[in-house]
């Protein structure tokens, strides 16, 4: 059993219960944090595949800015979590029972032992990983790339849209109205009759 | 010797784990998405353990891709499950039915 | 320019109908010259059709083609022969009086309005010259978008009920010849419309795809009995939706039966074409009567459009017989030539009558015969108008609508006397339901307050009627050049028809 | 020689001309240029018309056969717009031409005070125009344009006092009735091209050997001649457009058109234009006994009974056009007896002598300002005495005088009638002697009330001066006394006594016995006609003086004298004792109420119940909203599988996957 093997069931291990504990602990603050767990560990066993930069922007992305952003979420808005955990224990066998048959039947699809077989091949990315798939992003999927990027800022514009809450009775500048102001709009010339003699009443 | 089996099993038992994790934390969306994250986790994982294994660089710019719009996703969800709580002072699924026929 | 002449005529217009959108709904009258702008411009554009096709050779011009799906093998393919080219200038004249006519009667989202139009008509000529089925496929769908949101958005009170059956109802007939496209695909391995054409099939397999276009096409066209779309729509929709619905759109059923149904399946289309004539013959009588008794102009007028275009599918489907079972080529020209003039004058004819009821409801907001009477007296003009475009809807000599009936008439009677006997029925009672809208609606003495206040046309309403007469008494003095566009076309329309494809 | 093309195209163009100007540009050139141009139009192809007929007669001209244009092309088959003018045309184009011009001038009197003046100008034009296309036609296809044509003039015409719902009922009554015979005569012209690939005149009668033998089934089983199926299908159009029972319904109630177009269209020309028709087919009718023999039942029926309708009437107007009904009947007698040139001789002398008659009525009713009752008339002979002479002329001519116009052909129709061997020859003989008798009595009953005997009318002087209203007021009461009418109505009044003495006797020797149609007119086997010697217009009037007709016409005359200038009172007597038929006359022998009933309320409810029961019973409610119902039942029950709950969805997709993943493992191993 090699070394490599070793922190393969070590890390496997750690993720699997990690991910057990997301589903099933109590406290979403927790539950967070098991995720964060089994991403790290992910992200390791990532690392060992040789995908050190994906491995690495798993940790930054996920770690570092999606979930900081469920802990955000989840603490801000203060969640009675009681009601949420009803019916947990009543439909336990039956996620259980689902999950199992369905892994069993994944697993005979896929035809796990044929595979078994299969050592790790040398790696096709040379000396960088990083620069492997920087050559791929940026020559042959640069189209999609871009558009990933459209996207992520689209997600961002909706996020910050839904979230935008106004306030009535709060008194602001609007700069963008201040700007477009017409002379017309800050002065009314009113033509009016004078009141001179042999004018009519 | 790591083969490809080992991480495809992780990969189906991830993904398992998730779809349990769905169906007994029907009512918390937190959780749900977390769970949702979970499958995504999995999916990656082959993905990774796949590109590796057949030397070819497109299973992890599918990764890459992934991630990214999991990111969008999550940020969108979270967007909209705070908008939920703002108007109806909950999160729990089990009474929000307006899709109801 | 001459190579990609039919690209224009399609893009021109749906840009044309983008850059209205652009313009914002504040902008009313600019949106309105625009269009008027694009429109004119298409037009004109179309007229080169007319001027370099070479008439005598008869197949298809102006080609385009350019690789569009390479996965399916489907081609951006685009020509136009006679049959197509009169249609095409059809659309493109009809709509720049459609957009001249619309200037006034609404006031809400002008630019969306008019660019919905624009896009239609984009849409309509990509229909009418469509070599690829896939391509037609597109279009013929795609039209549907603008004149539901036309409908649905500016109608009557009663729109999203008249939407709904109007989609549904063509979607329905198009699902079906989706589904027939698919199989000869599979069969062709393209979707050339001359590799369909040139296809050999079973009978059994022509039968199914024969009804899959008849399905299609009839509820287009309308026929009788999946007509009853056209009245609700057409009550609901405003004027100009009317007009393009009437004077376009039913065209394109019987522009499908010429182009699909009897070049791909003209042994099904032979054994089944007694179905096609008996329902345009019901049609012709049963919706003649059925017209008669109408309260509201409108959908007296979508009736008779049924009646009509019953014509166009008789002489159709006449020709077919006379050419397979007699051999009587000259018979069946004159069939399927009645039956493309008759598309082209109900065009010219039956926009004009919805433009006129247009004028009247513009002023009285009304379309029911009952709140009228006696218009003439403050309408002269307009009278005089009505009673022209009300004479060519009966099918008056010298008029375009008698042209296209006499043919078929004609052409039927080639085939059998009771055929010939019925179809010419419409002479009385097309006469007994147009006079007596006309009894009612112009003539006599004013009936009430709101007649008497009414004003008669203005220049702009003139304009639009009097391009619709001059059109109308052209092709009903002069059809010979309508018909010279046409001939060799239809005579190799009516070569192809010879041939049979099954055993 | 040739004629020149020119001068047809101008003879055809020139009323169309002045109708456009004096309709489109009313506004601009005023009630004077109107009729100015119009009338100039008019006499100018009134002028060019005898120019033609003169060429053709004295001149030497040959026939003239030309397309103009071609009306379109398809495969082998071609329809065009030409002229075909021999002595046939060029007499029907001085007729109408003639006719037209007097009508036109007429006008300017008659219409003088009518808002619609230059539109009545710009119609008449039109109708002139519409006309001359009918009968210079040489195809079957320009035929059936001026023949529709004539009848949308007509139809505005009579239409033409909009404001009355009388007129305006019966126009529309009028087109549609002309639609029942255009529906036959439209597949007669199919049946035309189907036998013989052309739709030209020229081409046709040539080959009408094409027609023999064969046969056309109409019904199973039974093939009936083509020769005859085609001839009666363009004679049910004739009927139309001519009047016959049953289809003579339009004409009388015609009469609400002013008086100068019931002269015009309703008697002098466009009801001819059946009987010219037949006439310019005669190759193909002579190919049919069948046919003939309808045609000749349907004419003597006509001319009998619908002139003993006249006798009864108290319009002016509509005595005359009963006159016309009956009179038109005589025509298509002769055509059913194969005398094409009598009926054509005839149909001449009757658009002269008729439009004096109606013209003269008119004149009586400007005079009685628009009062058309001959119960309030009488005595208007000492004010309107240039009125009463021509409507005496017209009047002899009409009865069949000796010498006058009409004379020379009722009794050649008569005579040849007669001598006919044809199936129903003896019943249409009976008919059209007896007819004379009718014809004399109701033309004497007409003259006699508006010009002789008491006058049952009051002077009303300074009773308002409300002239604009027309026909409202008291009957028998006037604001001012009857007076001749002006100039401008008295002189084609002259102008048109004069032929109707002495056309019949000018014309009579060439028309009938000599060889003036030539082989504008196909007659097989002569019959009839050219039986007797032809001893000289005189010495036929002489002649005739001996004949059943003139005393059937005279006793007429007589009986007329009797009650209507010495003792009013017996015909009421005679109306009380013989009541039934009366009333069977006076109500029209119930066509219109039975129309009325069986067509049109009859259509109207057959179309309401297709609409209520077929479209939105069936069709919509059933086929249409009801397969929607279905679905939406259907979905009633479905959505209570919806709740609504997330989890609900995510555990039917979960479950879903493990279902497929199963049924993948079956496929993949079984």
């Amino acid at each position: 059993m090699s070394f490599e093997l070793i922190l393969f069931y070590l890390f496997a291990t750690v993720l699997t219960l990690s991910a057990l504990m997301v589903i099933t602990v109590k406290n979403s603050v927790h539950a967070a944090l098991f995720l964060v767990l089994t991403f790290f560990t992910a992200a390791a066993l990532w690392i060992l595949l040789q995908a050190e930069f994906l491995g690495i922007a798993l940790v930054l992305v996920y770690v570092g800015a999606v979930m900081v952003l469920f802990l955000f979420v989840v603490m801000m808005l203060n969640i009675d979590v009681e009601p949420l955990r009803e019916g947990f224990v009543r439909h336990l066998p039956v996620g259980i029972v689902v999950a199992v048959v369905m892994l069993v039947e994944m697993l005979m699809l896929i035809g796990v032992k044929s595979m078994s077989t299969q050592a790790l091949p040398a790696d096709p990315a040379g000396a960088s990983n990083t620069a492997w798939l920087g050559n791929a992003l940026f020559t042959q999927f640069l189209l999609p790339f871009e558009v990933a990027a459209v996207i992520l800022t689209v997600a961002l514009v909706a996020a910050v849209t839904l979230t935008l809450r106004r306030r009535v009775g709060v008194k602001s500048q609007n700069p963008a109205k201040q700007v477009a102001v017409k002379a017309s709009e800050r002065i009314r010339i009113v033509k009016m009759e004078s009141a001179g003699k042999g004018g009519t009443p | 010797m790591i083969t490809l089996s080992h991480y495809i099993v992780l990969g189906t038992i991830l993904f398992c784990i998730s779809v349990a994790g769905i169906f007994i934390n029907r009512k918390n969306v937190i959780v749900l998405l977390m769970s949702i994250e979970l499958m995504l986790l999995a999916v990656n994982t082959n993905f990774v353990a796949f590109s590796r294994f057949l030397g070819n660089v497109d299973g992890q710019v599918f990764v890459f891709f992934i991630l990214t719009v999991a990111a969008a996703e999550s940020a969108i969800g979270l967007a909209i499950l705070v908008t939920l709580f703002r108007n109806r002072a909950t999160i729990n699924v089990g009474e929000i039915d307006s899709m109801k026929g | 320019m001459m190579q990609s002449l039919l690209s224009i005529l399609i893009w021109l217009p749906i840009a044309g109908g983008f850059a209205a959108l652009a313009l914002g709904t504040h902008r009313a009258k600019e949106a309105r010259w625009l269009a008027l702008a694009v429109a004119i411009a298409t037009f004109i554009v179309s007229i080169p059709l007319l001027t370099n096709y070479d008439a005598a050779a008869g197949t298809m011009q102006f080609i385009e083609q350019h690789r569009w799906i390479a996965a399916i093998n489907s081609n951006y393919h685009l020509g136009a022969d006679g049959i197509s080219i009169a249609l095409i200038v059809l659309t493109t004249f009809v709509t720049v009086l459609v957009i001249v006519g619309i200037w006034d009667s609404v006031h809400d989202k002008v630019n969306q309005y008019v660019a919905a139009f624009l896009v239609l008509e984009g849409l309509m000529v990509g229909v009418f010259c469509a070599l690829d089925a896939l391509l037609f496929y597109v279009f013929f769908e795609g039209m549907l978008i603008p004149m539901f949101i036309i409908i649905g958005i500016w109608g009557g009170p009663r729109r999203v009920y008249a939407t709904l059956k109007f989609f549904l109802y063509t979607f329905f007939g198009s699902i079906f010849m989706l589904v027939g496209l698919i199989y000869l695909y599979m069969q062709a391995g393209s979707w050339e419309l001359s590799q369909l054409a040139a296809l050999k099939l079973g009978m059994t397999p022509q039968s199914w795809l024969f009804f899959a276009f008849l399905i299609a096409f009839a509820v287009k066209v309308p026929m009788w009995p999946v007509h009853t779309w056209l009245p609700d729509a057409h009550v609901e929709a405003p004027t100009g939706g009317s007009v393009i619905l009437a004077a376009i759109m039913l065209k394109i059923g019987g522009y499908g039966f010429l182009r699909f149904s009897l070049p791909i399946t003209p042994d099904a289309s032979q054994q089944f074409a007694w179905l096609v004539i008996a329902m345009s013959l019901i049609a012709v009588i049963y919706i003649g009567y059925v017209a008669l008794v109408q309260e509201d102009m409108k959908k007296l007028v979508a009736y008779s459009s049924v009646a009509h275009m019953a014509f166009v599918t008789l002489g159709i489907f006449i020709a077919l017989g006379l050419v397979r079972v007699s051999g009587n080529k000259d018979a069946a020209q004159l069939g399927i030539s009645g039956a493309m003039v008759q598309m082209i004058s109900h065009g010219f004819v039956s926009g004009a009558m919805f433009s006129c009821i247009g004028v009247l409801y513009d002023r009285m907001h009304s379309r029911m015969i009952k709140d009228y009477g006696g218009v003439v007296n403050t309408m002269p003009w307009f009278a005089a108008f009505w009673v022209l475009f009300s004479m060519a809807n009966c099918g008056l000599p010298g008029t375009s609508g008698f042209v296209g009936e006499f043919m078929v008439i004609l052409a039927s009677f080639q085939a059998n006397f009771w055929i010939a006997a019925l179809a010419a029925f419409t002479l009385i009672i097309g006469a007994a339901y147009t006079l007596w809208l006309v009894k009612r609606v112009i003539w006599g003495d004013v009936t009430n307050d709101h007649v008497a206040k009414l004003k008669d046309i203005n220049g702009r309403e003139a304009l639009v009627l009097g391009a619709f007469a001059a059109m109308t008494l052209l092709v009903g003095v002069w059809p010979q050049p309508l018909t010279h566009l046409m001939d060799a076309s239809v005579k190799h329309l009516v070569d192809q028809l010879l041939i049979v494809k099954a055993g | 020689m040739q004629l020149n093309p020119t001068i047809l195209l101008i003879i055809a163009l020139a009323p169309l001309l002045g109708a456009i100007v004096a309709g489109i540009f009313r506004n601009q050139v005023g009630r004077i240029g109107a009729h100015t141009v119009t009338i100039a139009g008019v006499a100018l192809s009134c002028a060019l018309s005898f120019y033609v007929l003169y060429q053709l007669v004295w001149g030497g001209a040959q026939t003239y056969n030309e397309n103009v244009y071609t009306w379109f092309q398809v495969g082998g088959i071609d329809a065009h717009i030409g002229f075909l003018v021999d002595r046939l045309t060029a007499m029907m184009m001085v007729v109408v031409t003639f006719v037209s011009l007097m009508v036109h001038v007429y006008t300017i009197g008659y219409m003088a005070e009518d808002d619609g003046y230059q539109r009545f100008f710009s119609y008449i034009a039109l109708f002139t125009f519409s006309m001359l296309m009918l009968v210079m036609s040489n195809n079957f296809l320009q035929l059936f344009f001026g023949w529709e044509a004539v009848g949308l003039v007509s139809y505005l015409l009579i239409g033409f006092w909009f404001k009355r719902p009388t007129a305006v009922f019966a126009n529309m009554k009028a087109f549609i009735v002309n639609r029942v015979g255009d529906f036959g005569f439209l597949l007669g012209i199919a049946g035309v091209l189907y036998f013989f690939h052309s739709l030209d005149y020229g081409y046709v009668f040539a080959h009408t050997e094409a027609l023999s033998g064969k046969t056309l089934e109409i019904f199973g089983g039974d093939p009936w001649s083509a020769a005859t199926v085609i001839c009666i299908c363009l004679f049910v159009g004739a009927m139309g457009k001519s009047a016959q029972v049953p289809l003579h319904v339009w004409l009388p109630d015609s009469m609400e058109g002013p008086t100068p177009i019931s002269a015009l269209i309703h008697a002098a020309t466009m009801v001819t234009a059946g009987i010219f028709m037949v006439a310019r087919m005669s190759p193909l009718f002579e190919l049919s006994e069948t046919a003939l023999s309808f045609v000749l039942v349907i004419g003597a029926t006509t001319a009998f009974f619908t002139g003993l309708i006249g006798i009864v009437q108290n319009d002016i107007k509509r005595v005359v056009a009963y006159s016309t009904l009956s009179q038109l009947g005589y025509m298509t007698a002769a055509l059913g007896v194969s005398a094409y040139s009598a009926a054509v001789f005839h149909l001449m002398t009757h658009a002269f002598f008729k439009a004096l008659l109606f013209l003269g009525a008119g004149s009586v009713i400007i005079a009685m300002h628009h009062e058309q009752d001959m119960r309030y008339m009488g005595g208007l002979r000492k004010y309107m005495p240039i009125t009463f002479i021509t409507a005496w002329i017209g009047t002899l001519a009409l009865t069949g005088m000796p010498g006058f116009a009409g004379f020379y052909s009722k009794d050649a129709i008569i005579e040849a009638v007669g001598e006919s061997h044809r199936w129903g020859a003896t019943y249409a003989y009976w008919c059209v002697l007896l007819g004379v008798f009718v014809t004399a009595f109701y033309s004497f009953r007409l003259l006699y009330l508006t010009f002789h005997g008491k006058e049952r009318f009051a002077v009303d002087h300074g009773h308002g001066h409300g002239h604009d209203d027309h026909g409202h007021h008291e009957p028998g009461h006037l604001e001012h006394e009857p007076h001749e009418s002006p100039a401008v109505v008295t002189w084609p009044l002259m102008a048109l006594a004069v032929p109707s003495i002495v056309i019949g006797a000018l014309t009579v020797g060439a028309m009938l016995y000599g060889d003036y149609f030539g082989s504008s007119i196909h007659v097989a086997h002569a019959e009839g006609e050219g039986a007797h010697e032809f001893q000289g217009w005189l010495s036929m009037a002489v002649h005739g003086l001996m004949q059943p007709p003139f005393w059937l016409a005279f006793s007429g005359f007589l009986l007329a004298t009797y009650i209507y200038l010495f003792n009013p009172a017996i015909a009421d007597k005679t109306k009380q004792a013989l009541y039934p038929l009366w009333n069977m006359l006076d109500k029209k022998y119930w066509f219109d109420p039975v129309y009325q009933a069986v067509f049109a309320r009859g259509g109207i409810a057959f179309g309401r119940g297709l609409w209520k029961g077929g479209d939105t019973g069936v069709i919509d409610n059933v086929l249409i909203d009801g397969s929607a119902a279905a679905v939406a039942r259907t979905a009633g029950v479905v959505r209570w599988l919806q709740t609504g709950y997330l989890y609900t969805y995510a555990f039917a997709m979960i479950l879903g996957l493990v279902f497929l993943l199963g049924g993948l493992w079956w496929v993949v191993r079984g």
